[in-house]
């Protein structure tokens, strides 16, 4: 079965990242596919490449970023919500005359459509967050 | 494409937090897809489409008249809890008009909130195949 | 001696204003902002409650939450008193201390 | 056609328990996660609409979240379940559709 | 440098959200500032002190043991309220114990958790000089 | 009369830094001090110097910039809440192996003692969060 997953609160600030990391590893060790999970809202600020997190805590965007690698995962940051938090990758810092890009390995960034575009593809859709 | 029934629920007040304004702009882009869309406000989210809005004291952006867009988008079921009204001393009058002009009925205007009672949301929520929650 | 309290919470969405009420004392002020403001209408399920404690302490709304959630201010509960971010002020600097029920 | 509502709020701090039990229907599931996992406790003062939902909807907490605030098993409602995050992957797929009450 | 009478309020429950670990944080800081600290729980702040919390299903840290140390940093006043752990379920049972060594008492042990009624916390609220909210 | 301040959550997502802000402006207006601004929490990402909001919201970090400038505030964004969010300035990038920082002129990042030593400083403590 497809799942879409939607992660909407930001990484350590909320468990919604944390939970929602768990959910996929499950999903795709039950042998379900899950083609894309997309970032709105603070989730986008998982995406940052910036975190410094204490030695002895889980480093959420590495989590994420390696479960990406190993299952070729569609992370997919929300453009329109990243803009107002100040996500941006070199393209969109180029573009918005910005001096510095902060996402991470294995994000990228897409408008709303992503979103919706999942809803249709995939048979169910679960979203974490605040 | 496949056409799907999406429903947006809204629970949550607008301005204290972004829930409300980023869903709006869901709906919006998610018109574009042709899909079968609802929106549902109930709990907190009934205050989002309270009449009156003005922002201009807490240099919030206020994105109130936007609801009065969705017709041209399509988006024309904008389904109301009466008890989340009621629980908060609102009725219908205080909530802003928004319709819609329908083509199936020579372009008349119609309105596109409709109040529902709890057991009728329910009844919408359970006839979805996409439930996004803001 | 006395507090202010301030609650920003919706009281229909979180238990932050009652906690609120259940604490503050005979004579501190509850300035209710950003979401908060709700707590200040009149007519809804909380507003007996509200209305009680208006008896034995101060109760105010921010007002520029208030016009921008299009509440007008005939619809606040009797005592409730609205103010601007001037007044809210003040009220910072009349009472001992602050509290904030987040 | 039946729906899995997951709740992550604690019961205590927010209304989404409450409004998530007020709209799910007979043969739904209703999965306590994060701080929700309070909600499916015995002996609290919202124990007993819990459990008496439970006579029509299936209610389960992810016990990874319960073990995490120090909740034993059997502090646990009779009826409610716990699950680890395969069964909630389980639960995805077995009803029509998931609805998140956040 | 003056000493103030701090109060750090917990009103939220761990894991969930930051706010406790992060209020943590900021009463161990503070205690090098040698002022005069309470710590009150309330509301599902109580639910911060269960003991047997293990975090390992999640992959979060489990910050509990470190309430276990405040003692070490000369903060023994940790009041819970009675009525929020009732609601609650709960009893001082459920919760884990927590000591200082009194230095004016032939460095006695003696619990650093005081369950208090809540006219007892509005009591200890408005008895302070700075109050610090997560 | 001293304010000190405290913004605990982050911008567009939660009211508090607007809030927050038009408090310190009414506060400053009044004749009052404001000593010092802490960000803590989700606060931190109020610093971003990459937001780009929409041309018709007004922009937070901005604001605040401009509000220290014009008086001189110390904003202080705490270290170890920024560490985890990914919020750094050119010494802390260099120091942790980043390759880029985000923080915007007018913040200053430094540690949770700076909180402490406000509430002692000041006459009253205000805290905007969730």
């Amino acid at each position: 079965m497809k799942f879409g997953v939607v992660v909407s609160e930001g990484p350590y600030t909320h468990q919604a990242a944390d939970s929602a990391y768990l959910f996929v590893k499950a999903a795709l060790e039950a042998g379900h596919e899950v083609p894309r999970v997309f970032f709105y809202h603070d989730g986008v600020n998982v995406a940052t490449r910036l975190s410094v997190p204490p030695q002895d805590e889980r480093n959420i965007q590495e989590n994420w970023t390696a479960l990406a690698k190993e299952h070729e995962l569609d992370l997919v940051v929300c453009i329109a919500a990243a803009q107002r938090r100040g996500m941006l990758d070199e393209n969109e810092a180029k573009r918005q005359g910005k001096d510095a890009d902060n996402i991470a390995d294995g994000f990228r960034i897409s408008g709303l459509g992503q979103l919706i575009e999942m809803g249709i593809q995939t048979d169910r859709l679960v979203t974490f967050g605040d | 494409m496949t056409t799907k029934k999406f429903l947006y629920v809204n629970r949550k007040a607008p301005y204290g937090t972004i829930y409300a304004l980023e869903s709006l702009e869901v709906v919006l882009i998610g018109a574009a897809f042709e899909q079968d869309v609802s929106v549902a406000f109930l709990d907190d989210g009934v205050f989002q489409l309270t009449k009156g809005q003005d922002t201009g004291g807490i240099g919030v952006k206020n994105f109130s008249p936007t609801f009065r867009a969705l017709g041209d988008y399509d988006v024309t079921k904008l389904y109301v809890e009466r008890e989340s009204l009621e629980e908060r001393g609102l009725t219908e009058a205080d909530l802003q008009e928004v319709t819609y002009e329908d083509e199936d009925d020579d372009w008349a205007e119609k309105p596109s909130i409709r109040i529902i009672s709890r057991a009728e949301m329910a009844d919408v929520m359970a006839d979805q195949d996409v439930v996004l929650s803001f | 001696m006395s507090t202010l309290h301030t609650v920003n919470k919706s009281p229909f969405a979180t238990q932050a204003l009652l906690s609120c009420l259940n604490h503050c004392k005979d004579g501190d002020a509850v300035l209710m902002i950003e979401d908060g403001v709700y707590g200040g209408m009149a007519g809804s399920g909380l507003s007996e409650i509200v209305a009680e404690k208006g008896k034995s302490v101060a109760l105010f709304v921010l007002s520029p939450d208030m016009t921008a959630r299009g509440i007008d201010a005939s619809r606040l509960i009797a005592g409730v008193e609205g103010t601007d971010y001037a007044g809210f002020v003040d009220l910072v600097a009349k009472h001992d201390r602050t509290q904030n029920w987040l």
